[in-house]
């Protein structure tokens, strides 16, 4: 039974990872190119959750909502790049963090006015509904399969884009070198608003799945944000693949915290102390890791500019 | 005199004037607003010495807020209730032992997390001063010893020797003093040695190793200064509103921080106080206006940062002049 | 002249307040309008404004503000009220934390307060105040009365709720109550929006019932999640996650699940049906329980204000403690910590045409008390 | 021959596959001007950097006056006297000229934890930082941002801030680089009446400076030193000319 639930534990840790992953491949994207740091990505996550529910309510499907998703989110995206973040490309950290935190303050006070403030009611379509039997006698969500399948899917697909397309050829010549891309011919702002909207389609696309695992509403995206900071910042800014293996080592750790650190605290203490101490101590948890890692290794673990 | 010497001079005057007529007439909630103006405009003054003089965007400011908060709640608890604190060493309601109290623990705690924190620069500063903020946002509400979530009240406001500390005019001027007197200390340390070595580490950190004086010694010193005065500040944020809790370590706090600087004007003697003055009269003004008070706030801020890149000292006073 | 002028109006109000018997009276309403727990504050401040207005009664001024659910913020617009708008009672507040930093200064300000929705242990008990009404409930009364439910049918339970104070008073609450044993007991994170590990936990402990206190987005979150697990335990809850608010975003999730309140849009009696069908014309949706404690806490103020004057605060307290108004819960009375005594009622959630909605199954308690009154004073 | 001031043994750096510095040694004595020339990419700048300590070597020693000076910052290094000016003018670009040379002073004077004596008018720092200023002919722009210097006048005041931490030893990187034919004669004599102060290692293209000044040469190719000596040695020597002159040629 043990082996069961571990395997489950793991499962979900993998889900909560491939989520972030979503949501930090985008923002460490637009680090990695445009060198900013977008606290307002949480924001379009949660665009992404409010028209796709919206969507599904009114038509009843939830794959054409997923499609509202990306389109709406992409679009807002490039929408406030083109009136907002690019003028901010040249300003240093703070203008960015202090006018993407204006941001958040907007879109969620607008999404409030155009949505209300109730939470709106998204499901997992027809055809993923139920779970299936684990290895060991357990039993796993379909749903949360289909996350993490997709989530591996979008990973393969970000690599193929950015290794072996055009875009993706001037996007990594756009980490390494702007100048010379403007020199190249490449028109930059245009790049720029590609990869931005991008970013924000990543973002609207795992507000909407997980918007049918949880409550879409107003907020929703804040608690993702810090998280996804956590993930790049241990996988090194800028690196997709710092993203995914800093995505995964939140994910699991948290998961497995959560789920261990009651249990092995009960071992040198009494129950009701371990519960609530464990608990307190878990979600300190992949703040620690994080702390550890910088003060190891200052640029995280796969650091794209040495 | 300078311009902006002249506008200091003025914004201290209304600060000072603005509750002494409100207390006249008889409004003493304009008396609180405007202690909340020099409470916080005292937190964003610990935080402009690092961010403003030194350059280190710490987003994790809150956790010294609201350390000063716990000490001043944690001490006030146990003298409330007769319990000993630990070792028999009783809680007190006295200010002047919970101030320095405060002071000496933000320090302590900044101490180990500027040395971690400075080993990385940049967006990774940023996020891993961000990431201590968080922790101990998360220890404050679960560890249930001192209210947790729900937080800690402070049923009478703690006292000052010779000083009415429950009547919101006395509060008042006790803090505005604290406020006048770190400014001037601040004033002081920033034209000092020190102070010149830790404009020149914003500026040019290697440049400054290069001269022989390594940066990193003097950022983590101006990292615990910083802490110290706004752990001071949480502990008057405290007895302001005679309650703490767990909001005060969150990262909207940080960012409020941060917000206040660059409002009045980063790196600026009254930049705070200036920025704690527009932040706390648009969220009263605001909040009184639309209950979507904080779409327009967005707006505004995000105005700022685009159009008046100084701060509000900024647009009245011009470039500032580093002789 | 400042002070002359104080002073004559001083005096002025002096010499009418014998005349008027029907004074104007100032309500603070500070309440959660914005963020995420809007939904709440939006019902509690609807049924208290149509009360008024119904009423008819014009003497009534209200001050209303939004507290976005920040402590802090809550502390300063009480300030504001005390001060400068200078209010004869407040109530409003949606939130146990936010309570806990309003209500000890205010009622030691001499304002009354009455708390339409939280009522934190530490407010009930030693630290009672004559100043402070709770028209809700006492923190702990709805899991008391799931525990004791229960016992019906379950022997083997396992018990979540987030890793802060309420959730320790509700899970608390529920033992108290409940005779058997736990398969499980996890405090959840703040604020956490995944809940695969504890489902996993639960699957694995061989429960016979889940009981969780998870308010807000919590609890949307958690029903969901725990609908598509397979898991198939029967689930319950307060009924914080099962009311009018949050019913549409769990959806068909919710269906048949047992949750405790003091009041249900079902619930025969004449104060009940008018409040709801009057809430229903006015807003076009069914109202929640906080609309209807929120409701009958502006009757209980409507009434008492009949009887006596604000101004007079004792004669005014007293005609509060009295509950001489009509509450939509049927029998409503006070404690002597001014806490309620009344039915804890067992609802199943049911589809009524295409809307969800509760039907009352038991009584778990009748005229039931909370726990901490004898360490009242009062 | 004197004992040298500076002294480096087998010094390795590689990146990746790349070998920066592949075991390089080089002495520098007392009165002397050792040029350290080579092609582009031949990883001059980065020898410099990790004897100036912003950078660290994979293996070998550097030893400063006796001193094995291998685990020490760069600031540590800098206070024991061994000064450096960058490639790129490196400077306080906010501070004034006067600023900038002053913190120089702070910092030979020693400790920079003085918190309340105001820099504005202590007359022991602004003195000797103004005396610097007057030695390379900058006293005139001394109260001007550093920002708002010409780029010439911030190589003087980049030579001002490095001779007033009295320094033991120079490192030059590229001192003429976008200097014209005029400023680079000035520099070249200001620098021939410095060489009996302070030695200098100095890493230079324009090579009429360097056989105008140089006592000894090191040529640096791929990360190697292929010779060492005096002018006329260097001229002659074939591996030079085959290397590195005759590219040029």
């Amino acid at each position: 039974m043990f082996t069961a639930l571990l395997i489950e534990q793991l499962l979900n840790g993998l889900q909560l990872g491939v989520m972030l992953f979503l949501m930090a491949a985008g923002l460490t994207l637009i680090f990695g190119v445009m060198g900013l740091i977008n606290l307002a990505h949480g924001s379009l996550y949660m665009i992404g959750a409010f028209a796709c529910a919206t969507v599904a309510a009114a038509t009843g499907s939830f794959w054409l909502g997923l499609i509202a998703s990306l389109a709406a989110a992409a679009g807002v995206g490039a929408l406030i790049e083109v009136a907002v973040i690019r003028r901010l490309y040249d300003r240093d950290h703070l203008d960015q963090v202090l006018a993407t935190f204006a941001l958040i303050l907007i879109l969620s006070e607008g999404a409030r006015w155009v949505f209300g403030s109730f939470p709106l009611y998204l499901d997992i379509p027809p055809q993923l509904q139920g779970a299936v039997p684990l290895p060991g006698g357990g039993q796993y969500q379909l749903y949360r399969l289909a996350i993490i399948a997709v989530g591996i899917a979008v990973a393969a697909g970000l690599y193929l884009l950015i290794s072996k397309t055009r875009l993706g050829m001037r996007i990594r010549a756009g980490e390494s070198d702007r100048e010379m891309i403007a020199a190249l011919g490449v028109d930059i702002s245009t790049l720029y608003t590609v990869v931005f909207a991008l970013g924000a389609a990543l973002a609207g696309f795992a507000g909407a799945l997980v918007g049918a695992l949880q409550s879409v509403q107003v907020g929703m995206g804040e608690p993702v944000l810090i998280l996804a900071f956590v993930v790049i910042v241990i996988g090194g800014i800028g690196s997709i693949k710092g993203a995914l293996v800093g995505a995964m080592i939140v994910g699991v750790v948290d998961t497995m915290g959560r789920f261990l650190l009651p249990s092995l605290l009960a071992l040198t203490m009494p129950a009701a102390q371990a519960t609530t101490i464990g608990a307190a101590l878990a979600s300190m948890l992949i703040y620690v890791v994080m702390a550890l890692i910088l003060a190891f290794r200052p640029s995280g673990l796969f650091a794209a500019q040495s | 005199m300078t311009r902006e010497t002249t506008i200091n001079l003025l914004l201290a005057l209304l600060l000072l004037a603005m509750p002494l007529a409100a207390a006249g007439l008889g409004e003493p909630f304009y008396v609180t607003l405007a202690t909340r103006v020099v409470v916080l405009a005292l937190a964003a003054t610990g935080l402009n010495l690092a961010l403003g003089l030194g350059g280190l965007i710490s987003f994790g400011h809150a956790a010294f807020f609201g350390l000063g908060g716990y000490v001043a709640g944690i001490l006030a608890t146990h003298a409330f209730n007769a319990e000993p604190l630990v070792a028999g060493i009783p809680g007190t309601t006295s200010m002047p032992i919970i101030w320095l109290t405060a002071v000496v623990i933000a320090g302590l705690v900044a101490l180990p997390i500027g040395i971690i924190s400075l080993r990385t620069t940049g967006i990774y500063f940023i996020m891993i001063t961000l990431a201590f903020a968080q922790m101990i946002y998360y220890f404050a509400i679960s560890w249930p010893a001192y209210g947790g979530e729900d937080g800690l009240s402070i049923y009478v406001r703690n006292a000052f020797p010779g000083i009415n500390t429950t009547q919101p005019l006395p509060y008042f001027l006790a803090c505005f003093t604290v406020l006048m007197a770190t400014l001037l200390l601040f004033r002081l340390v920033e034209g000092s040695r020190f102070g010149s070595a830790l404009q020149a580490a914003r500026q040019n950190g290697t440049r400054l190793a290069a001269v022989g004086i390594a940066p990193f010694n003097i950022w983590l010193v101006a990292f615990v200064l910083s802490a110290m005065i706004t752990g001071f500040a949480g502990a008057l944020y405290a007895d302001l509103n005679r309650f703490v809790g767990p909001s005060m370590f969150s990262w909207h706090m940080s960012g409020e921080l941060i917000v206040l600087i660059i409002l009045g004007g980063k790196g600026r003697l009254f930049g705070p106080v200036a920025g704690a003055m527009i932040f706390v009269c648009l969220e009263y003004v605001l909040g009184g206006i639309t209950e979507r008070w904080q779409f327009f706030l967005g707006l505004i801020l995000l105005g700022i940062v685009l159009f008046a890149r100084g701060g509000l000292l900024g647009l009245l006073s011009g470039k500032p002049r580093h002789a | 002249m400042n002070r002359i002028l104080a002073a004559s109006l001083f005096g002025l109000s002096l010499a009418t307040s014998g005349l008027a018997h029907a004074e104007p009276v100032k309500i603070g309403v500070i309440t959660t309008l914005s963020g995420g727990g809007a939904g709440l504050g939006i019902d509690m401040r609807d049924a208290f404004t149509l009360a008024i207005k119904q009423s008819g009664n014009k003497d009534v001024e209200l001050v209303i503000e939004d507290d976005a659910q920040k402590p802090e913020l809550a502390v300063q617009i009480a300030e504001k009220m005390i001060q400068g708008d200078k209010v004869d009672l407040m109530t409003g507040i949606i939130w146990s934390n936010l309570a806990m930093a309003v209500v000890p200064n205010a009622v030691a300000q001499d304002v009354i307060y009455l708390s339409p929705n939280a009522g934190p242990s530490a407010l009930a008990g030693a630290n009672c105040n004559a100043n402070y009404f709770n028209v809700a409930y006492q923190n702990d009364n709805f899991h008391e009365a799931m525990g004791q439910y229960a016992n019906q049918d379950y022997k083997n339970s396992f018990i979540l709720a987030p890793n802060y104070p309420a959730g320790k008073d509700a899970l608390t609450g529920f033992k108290r109550f409940y005779k058997g044993s736990l398969a499980g007991e996890v405090y959840t994170q703040v604020g956490q929006t995944d809940y695969a590990a504890e489902i996993a936990q639960i699957r694995a402990s061989g429960a016979d019932s889940v009981y969780f206190f998870l308010p807000g987005g919590m609890g949307i979150a958690f029903m969901k999640q725990y609908a598509q697990s397979g898991v198939g335990i029967p689930v319950m809850g307060p009924s914080f996650s099962f009311d009018q608010d949050v019913l549409p975003a769990v959806g068909d999730a919710a269906l048949g699940v047992k949750n405790s309140a003091s009041w249900s849009p079902d619930l025969e009696n004449e104060a009940s049906k008018a409040f709801v069908e009057s809430f229903k014309a006015e807003y076009n949706r069914l109202p929640s329980i906080y609309a209807a404690q929120s409701w009958d806490t502006a009757n209980l103020i409507l009434s008492a204000l009949s009887k006596a004057s604000a101004k007079d605060k004792d004669a005014f307290k007293a005609a509060l403690k009295a509950a001489d108004f009509k509450s939509v819960r049927g029998t409503f009375s006070f404690n002597t910590n001014q806490h309620p005594i009344q039915n804890i009622y067992v609802r199943e959630v049911v589809k009524d045409g295409d809307v969800l909605t509760n039907k009352i199954v038991a009584t778990a308690f009748e005229n039931h008390k909370d726990a901490y009154a004898e360490q009242c004073g009062l | 021959m004197p004992e040298p001031i500076l002294e480096i043994r087998d010094l390795r750096k590689s990146f990746n596959a790349l070998k920066a510095t592949d075991g390089v040694s080089l002495d520098l004595y007392p009165g002397q001007i050792h040029a350290l020339i080579g092609p582009n990419g031949a990883g001059k700048s980065t020898l410099i950097h990790q004897i100036a300590g912003s950078l660290a070597a994979d293996s070998g020693t550097i030893r400063f006056l006796g001193q094995d000076i291998g685990g020490l910052d760069m600031a540590a290094r800098a206070r024991l006297g061994l000064a450096r000016s960058f490639q790129i003018s490196s400077l306080a670009q906010e501070f004034s000229a006067l600023r900038n040379v002053m913190l120089a002073v702070q910092s030979r004077q020693g400790s920079s934890f003085r918190f309340f004596r105001q820099v504005a008018s202590d007359r022991s720092l602004i003195d000797p930082a103004m005396a610097m200023l007057e030695r390379v002919g900058l006293a005139a722009r001394a109260h001007v941002p550093a920002a708002e210097l010409s780029h010439g006048e911030r190589r003087q005041l980049e030579i001002a801030i490095a001779l007033a931490l009295s320094p033991k030893a120079f490192l030059f990187d590229e001192p003429m680089a976008g200097m014209g034919p005029e400023s680079s004669k000035q520099l070249t004599s200001f620098l021939d009446g410095l060489r009996h102060e302070t030695p200098m290692l100095l890493v230079e293209h324009d090579m009429d400076a360097v056989f105008a000044l140089a006592d000894r040469i090191s040529v640096l190719v791929y990360g190697r030193i292929i010779a060492t000596g005096t002018v006329d040695e260097i001229r002659s020597d074939p591996e030079v000319r085959r290397a590195y002159l005759g590219e040029a040629a």
